[in-house]
């Protein structure tokens, strides 16, 4: 398999770029593999990869019943952080940070991780009170952050509004300069082609109708386009449709799906080069290497598959985004889409054995999923290879519902006094 | 949430007790020198806008005409239409009956909008609160609630040409003709708060708002207007 | 500097829609020329023979204007004579001409003209294929920061302003029983035929004519030409009191339940800035019944070898420029086509008096009436040929025509060169389909049409005219009849009969010979080596690129949308899309159904953020609520905070007092004399009914049968999860009636959970909940004077401590004005909370403040209160709780009573295994080591601070404060295990590295006996 | 957007006035006190979130104030039907099917 490179680039320039190789092969799905992974998104993606890499596991098929890294892997705004509350989270996400900063090479594909900070802002004394107690256990935790004042936010970004004029002044901000943003698209594609130089069966266009199990066990699954697959173990990774999943193998989840809007401007010259999200006016935004201004939208209260919401929540954001940001009034709006979040009763992943034996699932990454990518796909490959969860996996049992231990992420939200 | 387990319709029916009389706290909230007239100052939502000297001051051309009826007396009624003791406790006392879906009865200087499947709002002249709010006690009986809201509220008055544009702006609501006749009421999203409007005739409409929210409606109401000319009335 | 009133060298002598009585002038790249109203910003540049309007984004090759519309992928501009009214990335084929208009081309340094870029371009080009940053960059590591840098220097079009926007922007509503998008011959058809039934029209385009086509057209309905019937038809629809009529409007989205967002720009063909007190732009929100997009369609080019270069046009653009504005773009024309529609642009160029060099019909044998028309005028018509390359960088100055087969695969022939410095090309049409998408519908390969209509959908839909894939004149005014009379009469107006609206009829329409399905022009090298064949040119993505995206994998069309940025420009791909995906099939060999079609999400075209957002920034981004005594907070110098919606006095600095010093005056003035707090905002619910009382025991983790009439009770409550999340004051005024005191922020939330248990769960208890949060105004007069305050303001009031008791509450009058005073305290001293109706809350504030001269009464504020319950260990539900703890790991297990018959909410919750786990973070206090020192809320708690990162953390310091009335610091907070490990240290490690000790105890610092609250 | 029609008012409103409670029908348990860790949590957390025919309980916040309940299509937001807290779907997934 060729290894990319700017000599390789040169190279294939001068034979018209009519050389290269496949990224990744379209195989026929065999008729049965050790692994199957359902879903073809970036966490399956990466699951399948470290499978094969780091716990050689190479009999493994990817099904996706459309095409690689299609569903939210392609709609998210790529904000990529790890300054979460609860150590569990924290461990989780930062596992993932520390993978991102070396994944390009990794894969011998740019998935573009730039590391140009992320800012959330705090506009209220609870939101201080919360971002301080937020970035102390980063801190402790071994993960970079600092509390800035507002003078400090507007000096890393002169072009917001930091004034008292505001209707909600900007108080604050924590500030993780590792963070920042990735490629969305690449991140799917890079990890494709490594797993399939690894020998993973990427199969598209091939979904998945039922589960089967045999006496409380999983076996292979039923697809539409290329009938039984069979598996020792299967791994679910289909965010949204995770629900869907389970019920083919006869059990719920505490998952909901909603609609998760986001929209980008108009490309414009470089402008804001750091990420601001702010929960308390409900508005995040960063400037793509092509110029847009990537914006992402609230969470609309309704289930919904349509991979579209309702336009009220499009309108607050843009609100907030005037508010912070009154010199964008006169930018436009291109386009907007939708993704389909499976959101948790406390706002974390669930990455989890189930009650059917072989059959594992990883979802409820709601709105945080994308920045998990690396370490998500990393931890539930360890988890699949061993047939229990990995040491970082553990806390986010499907189980904790059952007994309470919730490791509630929004919790810190609380309410106004 | 929605339990299986009770059927509210027939739960309803069953618990009715016509005949309980509720042991609710009556409380006269107007000073009782109102009426002696050196009453203490009362001051509406919008008192701080002195909304008459602009009125003084103001432009006389517009297409558009604020005014708020301050220091109404409003009474919340909660009840349910199968409790006859309630339905008619109501019609004996004001003289005529309880308005059906989002419908409202005027009569004299006494007002009521149906708000909900079980609430209404009376309106009446702020001295009369208390007695009325007494007598209608004396007459209902069963499940019922009334609570006095006067100090909560405030009555504001659009009218003019182009007051159903100000209204458009800010309500998602069809406030058209066949839609809206002259007597209905509606409670709904008005801005980012929440109003209960009433179509007084053609060009006149009446907007029922939380105290609390009352300084915001009001710069909305001359942002909205600005470009048709706000006439304000004292 | 070129004088104003210099000649337009492309302009005719007449004809046109022009104001010719309306000469303006205009602004581009520092020059000056000359244009007329009725001008698009497009047709005044070509008008005055401006070639150059941009460079491409990543060749930064020479770039001209194709397309006289919403499609335009090139003349993208900055506008804007003044910094705060910059708008980024104009079409200058949909900008009205306006005089004084300042225009900027937005790539290309040093300028658009000679861009050195250019030189990057063609030797870079080549090493620029999709996806190239993707192979590169990499290595080392450590320089990717420095390459994004030269990544981003390219990015962009045109700039954002860096002042704040001078405009203003707003929203209106709508209603409507048909929605007509598109005043085209459909449209205007559909929607007559509508209103006449008496139904609610809206009508929207969005060019500032109505007539689409009809602008340009030759041809007769009903006889008269047809502007005539336009201007008759449109002045009827003015006249219909129904109908709503929207130029200038382009509807951008189409949402579920046939909502639709239409953007109306009222002011930008005026100038720069709206008019004074004017709305530059207005987004029109709109419920239809039922919808007729009539959108039309866009005409597609053809691909070709160097098809960018300026003077390459869209056909059907050409015929625009000619027959609306008067505009001749060049002097010899050579026309590429692959359907007889595209013979009109020869023939209007041929008819305004200059050369077409040649008609280059891809068809073998082309018979139509319009091979006739054209060989009528002498223009020689060049068969089953195709242009394979256009010649010329800035200009185009020739073409090489050759013959090819008959399935466009392969050139046959050999190749003649022309000159020419306009190359028109038809490629066939691609409906609009935009719109009927944003709802999700897929749209349909029509194989008879060769294009993509739209497909099944669940929204109250119809569709007429090119949108459909038909294209005839007579078709279009029948569909948009018949359409029209269906959506009046499936919205209940009319009956759904032929005979309502007669249908116009269209004289002397020649039949259509069939089309070629043409969309990439073979040439005589591979795509992969002839000259760049571009598809979409704003993201500068070639044929060759749409091949090696398939080469490499890129099979589904989403992938190669995504792998080359195809349809990714502001025009999403209107000119390209099509020909992309017919690239990508017969590169895999598949047929364009089976590659599918990428789905177009809104907006149709880009609209400004501040038109979205209209009114609702600044002052109206978020109501701020106010208590009935904020004026006089205001004028007593009061800073405030924001509680949810509230604006409440946060504390009441005196001139030159810091923050600390103001708080250090408030709590001693309370604790030693007596303070007041303005506690409004508090969230209070009536509560009325036979089952109140049991209806709290639910609700509430506490007891609530026995509370007696006349007293007050403190109550938590719970989720279903055992979690505290709100707690307050409910009193008993009577038998069945209780008043609730809630968080402020969480009043309107306990007030909907009440409903919801009481709607969905318990509806068989009778029970009535009210809002009374606005209604009382709440005076808490606290400090050891406030009894003699008190009895100063009443006399019918027995407030003594004997017949007064602690949590009980009494009814009479304080200055004059009948109020509940509820003997509670939040401060642990003697307290009252003053209750009275909202209309007197100012009053009877004044005349307190009046009496309490002699006690210096002192004004406090929510910080005060903070640090008053601090000292007294009273937890704020929202900062001493987060949804994660029960009232037990707030050692507040007094709260809650398990002997209660009914399994309250909350019970099983606070039960589950973890719940009742040993060692939770529990609730404790904290003394520091050092008594100076205040912890920081949100500090960590370790065991021992000098353990390895990562760290044990213990829980966190949820309140802390510098208590001056016991001269020390004072903290809350959580540590696991807390209650068992009273007289432990803990460490609080911080930023700066220092470590801060501190002693677990008892939160309760001041008077624990609670005697101070007792007198 | 949706439109909706709220059963107390008898007519349709903007979605802007309704908040979405999640999935209707679901019974608190009528003993909590008896019923395990696993069936709690079933109550309290676990549900079907099925892709298509979907009962949902929301409430006119802006309007009457009432809870009612919605049969809607998750996948293309088709709302089939809405009926008073107590009452039963007319449309169901089995039906349909």
């Amino acid at each position: 398999m060729q290894k990319y490179s700017g000599f390789g680039l040169l190279k294939h320039a001068l034979s018209y770029h009519e050389n290269w190789q496949r990224a990744w092969r379209n195989p026929k799905p065999k008729k049965k593999y050790d692994v199957v992974i359902v879903g073809g998104g970036g966490h399956g993606l990466a699951t399948a990869y470290y499978l094969a890499k780091e716990h050689k596991i190479t009999n493994i098929a990817v099904i996706e019943k459309g095409y690689l890294g299609g569903g939210n892997t392609a709609r998210n705004t790529t904000i990529v952080r790890s300054n979460y509350l609860w150590d569990e989270a924290a461990h989780l996400y930062e596992h993932a940070m520390k993978l991102w900063e070396g994944l390009s090479q990794d894969l011998n594909y740019n998935v573009m991780f730039s590391q140009r900070g992320v800012l959330n802002l705090g506009h209220t004394l609870q939101d201080m009170r919360d971002i301080e107690r937020r970035v102390n256990a980063n801190r402790l935790n071994g993960i970079d952050g600092e509390v800035l004042d507002a003078k400090q936010v507007s000096e890393i970004v002169p072009i917001m509004d930091c004034s008292d004029n505001t209707r909600y002044p900007v108080m604050g901000a924590s500030w993780q300069p590792r963070a920042g943003v990735a490629r969305h698209d690449a991140v799917a594609w890079g990890f494709a082609r490594a797993a399939d130089q690894l020998g993973v069966d990427l199969i598209q266009q091939c979904e998945v109708i039922d589960i089967l199990t045999e006496d409380g066990a999983a076996i292979g699954v039923e697809t539409k386009q290329h009938g039984t697959i069979h598996a020792d173990r299967i791994g679910c990774v289909v965010a949204g449709n995770s629900s869907v999943l389970a019920k083919m193998a006869g059990f719920k989840l505490p998952l909901e799906s909603h609609p998760l809007q986001a929209l980008v401007s108009e490309p414009i010259k470089p402008i804001l080069d750091t990420v601001v999200m702010s929960n308390h006016v409900h508005g995040y935004v960063s400037q793509s290497d092509k110029g847009d201004l990537v914006i992402g939208a609230g969470i609309d209260g309704y289930t919904g598959y349509g991979q579209r919401g309702s336009y009220p929540t499009i309108e607050h954001t843009i609100q907030a985004i005037v508010e912070l940001f009154p010199i964008f009034s006169r930018v436009r709006m291109n386009r907007q889409w939708g993704g389909i979040v499976d959101t948790c009763p406390d706002a974390c992943p669930i990455i989890s054995d189930t009650p059917v034996e072989n059959l594992f699932f990883n979802c409820g990454w709601g709105t945080g999923g994308f920045k998990a990518t690396p370490g998500s796909g990393n931890v539930f490959a360890a988890t699949l290879a061993k047939g229990e969860a990995h040491e970082l996996a553990k806390p986010f049992s499907m189980f904790r519902f059952h007994d309470g231990s919730l490791i509630d992420e929004h919790g810190a939200a609380g309410v106004a006094h | 949430m929605s339990n299986l387990n009770i059927n509210p319709q027939d739960s309803a029916v069953t618990d009715l007790d016509t005949a309980f009389k509720p042991d609710c706290a009556q409380m006269r909230q107007t000073p009782v020198q109102a009426e002696a007239g050196q009453a203490p100052r009362a001051e509406s939502p919008l008192y701080h806008a002195d909304l008459a000297s602009m009125a003084a001051k103001g432009p006389l051309e517009g297409g558009v005409q604020l005014q708020e009826l301050s220091l109404l007396g409003h009474l919340v009624i909660r009840g349910s239409l199968d409790n006859p003791a309630f339905v008619d406790g109501f019609a004996q006392v004001m003289g005529f009956a309880l308005p059906g879906k989002l419908a409202s009865v005027e009569q004299g200087d006494a007002s009521v909008r149906w708000i909900a499947p079980d609430e209404w709002l009376l309106v009446v002249p702020g001295n009369e609160a208390f007695e009325l709010e007494g007598r209608l006690r004396e007459l209902m009986a069963g499940h019922f609630s009334i609570v006095n809201v006067s100090g909560g509220q405030t009555i504001l008055q659009l009218s003019g040409p182009d007051a159903v544009k100000v209204l458009k702006k800010s309500t998602g609501y069809d406030l058209h003709d066949r839609n809206f006749p002259v007597g209905k009421v509606v409670t709904t999203t008005f801005a980012k708060t929440q109003a209960v409007i009433r179509r007084l005739d053609a060009q006149q409409w009446e907007l029922v708002i939380r105290r609390s929210f009352a300084d915001y409606v009001w710069l909305w109401l001359q942002d909205a207007s600005a470009e048709y000319g706000l006439i304000v009335r004292g | 500097m070129t004088s104003s009133n210099h000649v337009q060298p492309n302009r005719l002598q007449n004809g046109g829609r022009i104001d010719r009585s309306q000469p303006v002038t205009f602004e581009y790249n520092n020059k000056t020329y000359p244009g007329f109203v009725g001008d698009t910003l497009a047709s005044a540049m070509l008008a005055n023979g401006i070639d150059v309007v941009g460079r491409s984004f990543k060749y930064s090759r020479p770039r001209g204007i194709i397309a006289a519309g919403a499609d335009e992928p090139n003349a993208v501009l900055q506008l804007g004579a003044t910094e705060a009214t910059q708008v980024p990335n104009v079409r200058a084929t949909q900008q009205e001409l306006f005089h004084g208009l300042v225009a900027k081309s937005t790539n290309g340094w040093p300028s658009t003209d000679n861009d050195l870029m250019s030189y990057v371009g063609k030797v870079g080009g080549r090493m620029m294929p999709p996806g190239f940053y993707y192979k590169t960059f990499m290595y080392p590591q450590s320089l990717w920061d420095t390459y994004e840098g030269f990544i981003r220097k390219a990015a962009g079009l045109g700039r954002s302003p860096v002042e704040n926007d001078p405009d203003i922007y707003d929203q209106i509503n709508h209603h409507c029983d048909v929605m007509v998008v598109g005043a085209g011959p459909a449209g205007l058809s559909a929607a007559l035929a509508a209103a006449r039934t008496g139904a609610r029209v809206i009508l929207a385009d969005e060019q500032a004519e109505f007539g689409g086509m009809l602008l340009h057209s030759d041809e007769l309905i009903d006889g008269q030409p047809a502007q005539q019937w336009v201007s008759r038809v449109v002045g009827e629809l003015v006249g219909l009191e129904n109908v709503t009529l929207l130029p200038r409007s382009t509807v951008n989205g189409y949402h579920d339940h046939n909502f639709l967002t239409i953007h109306e720009r009222r002011t930008d063909h005026l100038g720069d800035l709206a008019p004074k007190g004017q709305v530059r732009q207005r987004m029109h929100r709109v419920r239809a019944a039922w919808v007729v997009l009539a959108s039309g369609a866009i005409e597609r080019p053809l691909v070709y070898a160097n098809n960018d270069v300026p003077g390459c046009m869209l056909a059907s653009a050409v015929s625009t420029y000619i027959k609306r504005y008067a505009v001749v773009p060049g002097n010899q024309l050579v026309l590429m086509t692959t359907n007889d529609q595209g013979y009109q642009a020869a023939l209007d160029w041929h008819d305004a008096g200059r050369k077409v060099v040649a008609i280059v019909d891809t068809r073998a044998e082309p018979t139509g009436a319009c091979v006739l028309e054209a060989q009528r005028r002498g223009i020689e018509l060049i068969k089953g040929s195709a242009v394979i390359e256009a010649k010329g960088s800035k200009r185009v100055n020739g073409v090489s025509v050759a013959a090819i087969n008959a399935s466009g695969e392969r050139v046959t022939g050999n190749i003649r060169s022309l000159f020419c410095d306009t190359l028109a090309s038809a490629g066939g049409w691609s409906p609009a389909v935009h719109l009927s998408c944003h709802t999700g519908s897929r749209p349909e390969w029509r194989e008879d049409v060769q294009a993509f209509v739209p497909g099944k959908t669940v929204q109250k839909q119809l569709t007429a005219g090119a949108i459909n894939g038909s294209y005839r004149l007579s078709a279009c005014l029948e569909e948009g009849v018949r359409q029209g009379v269906l959506a009046a009469a499936n919205a209940g107006f009319g009956q759904q009969s032929d005979d309502i609206v007669e249908i116009p009829s269209v004289d002397g329409e020649v039949e259509q010979t069939a089309p070629m399905a043409l969309f990439h022009v073979p040439h005589t090298k591979p795509t992969s080596r002839a000259p760049k064949q571009f598809v979409d040119y704003q993201t500068d993505v070639t044929a060759a690129g749409i091949e090696l995206a398939t080469r490499e994998g890129f099979e589904s069309i989403e992938h190669v949308k995504r792998y080359t940025a195809m349809g990714f420009g502001t025009d999403q791909g209107k000119l390209g899309n099509i020909n992309g995906m017919a690239i990508a099939a017969k590169s895999m060999n598949k047929s364009i159904p089976e590659t599918g079609t990428t789905i177009f999400r809104p907006n149709y075209t880009p609209i400004t953020f501040g038109a979205i957002a209209g009114r609702n920034c600044g002052e109206l981004f978020d109501p701020k609520r106010y208590s009935a005594m904020h004026r006089w907070h205001v004028e007593n110098g009061a800073k405030f905070e924001d509680v949810g919606q509230w604006k409440r006095p946060w504390y009441f600095p005196k001139p030159g007092e810091s923050m600390q010093d103001a708080l250090n005056r408030e709590c001693l003035a309370t604790r030693e004399s007596v303070g007041i707090l303005d506690a409004s905002t508090l969230g209070k619910i009536d509560i009325q009914g036979k089952d109140a009382r049991e209806f709290l025991g639910r609700v509430y983790t506490n007891a609530w049968a026995k509370l007696g009439v006349g007293k007050c009770r403190y109550g938590l409550m719970c989720g279903e999860d055992g979690m505290v999340f709100d707690d307050g004051v409910t009193a008993c005024l009577a038998e069945n009636h209780f008043v609730m005191t809630t968080t402020t922020g969480g009043a309107a939330r306990v007030l909907e959970w009440l409903e919801l248990y009481h709607q969905t769960e318990w509806p068989e208890l009778e029970v009535y909940f009210n809002t009374v949060t606005d209604q009382w105004s709440t005076l808490t007069i606290s400090g050891p004077n406030s009894r003699k305050l008190l009895s100063e303001l009443t006399d019918d009031i027995d407030l003594s401590g004997d017949n007064f008791k602690f949590m009980d509450w009494r009814e009479g009058t304080v200055a004059g004005v009948p109020a509940r005073v509820f003997r509670i305290s939040f401060t642990g001293e003697l307290s009252f909370e003053v209750n009275v109706q909202s209309n007197y809350g100012m009053q009877v504030w004044e005349k307190v403040f009046e009496a309490g001269k002699k006690y210096n009464l002192t004004p406090y504020g929510t910080e005060t209160m903070h640090i008053l319950r601090a000292e007294k260990g009273f937890i704020i539900a929202g900062q001493d709780t987060d949804g994660s703890v029960t009232p037990m790991d707030l050692g507040m297990g007094w709260c809650v009573a398990n002997n209660k018959p009914f399994s309250y909410i909350g019970k099983r919750g606070m039960a589950r295994e973890d719940c009742v786990k040993p060692n939770r973070k529990q609730l404790v206090g904290l003394k520091t080591k050092d008594p100076q020192k205040v912890i920081p809320e949100g500090s960590q708690a370790v065991a021992d601070p000098n353990q390895p990162i990562p760290m044990t953390m213990l829980g966190h310091v949820t309140s802390s404060y510098y208590s001056a009335c016991l001269g020390h610091s004072i903290a809350m907070g959580f540590v696991r295990g807390g209650l068992d490990k009273m007289g432990e240290s803990v460490y609080y490690p911080q930023a700066d590295g220092s470590v801060i000790e501190a002693e677990i105890c008892s939160p309760i610092f001041l008077d624990p006996k609670g005697e101070r609250q007792n007198v | 957007m949706f439109l909706i029609y709220c059963p107390h008012c008898e007519e349709h409103r903007e979605e802007e006035e309704f908040h979405a409670k999640g999935q209707a029908h679901i019974a608190r348990p009528l003993d909590p006190d008896n019923c395990t860790d696993e069936e709690w949590a079933q109550f309290l957390y676990f549900r079907d979130n099925p892709r298509g025919l979907h009962h949902e309980l929301w409430v006119h916040a802006s309007g009457c104030r009432k809870f009612f309940n919605i049969t809607r299509d998750t996948q293309s937001y088709e709302i089939k039907e809405t009926y008073k807290v107590g009452e039963q779907p007319g449309v169901t997934a089995a039906k349909s099917a």
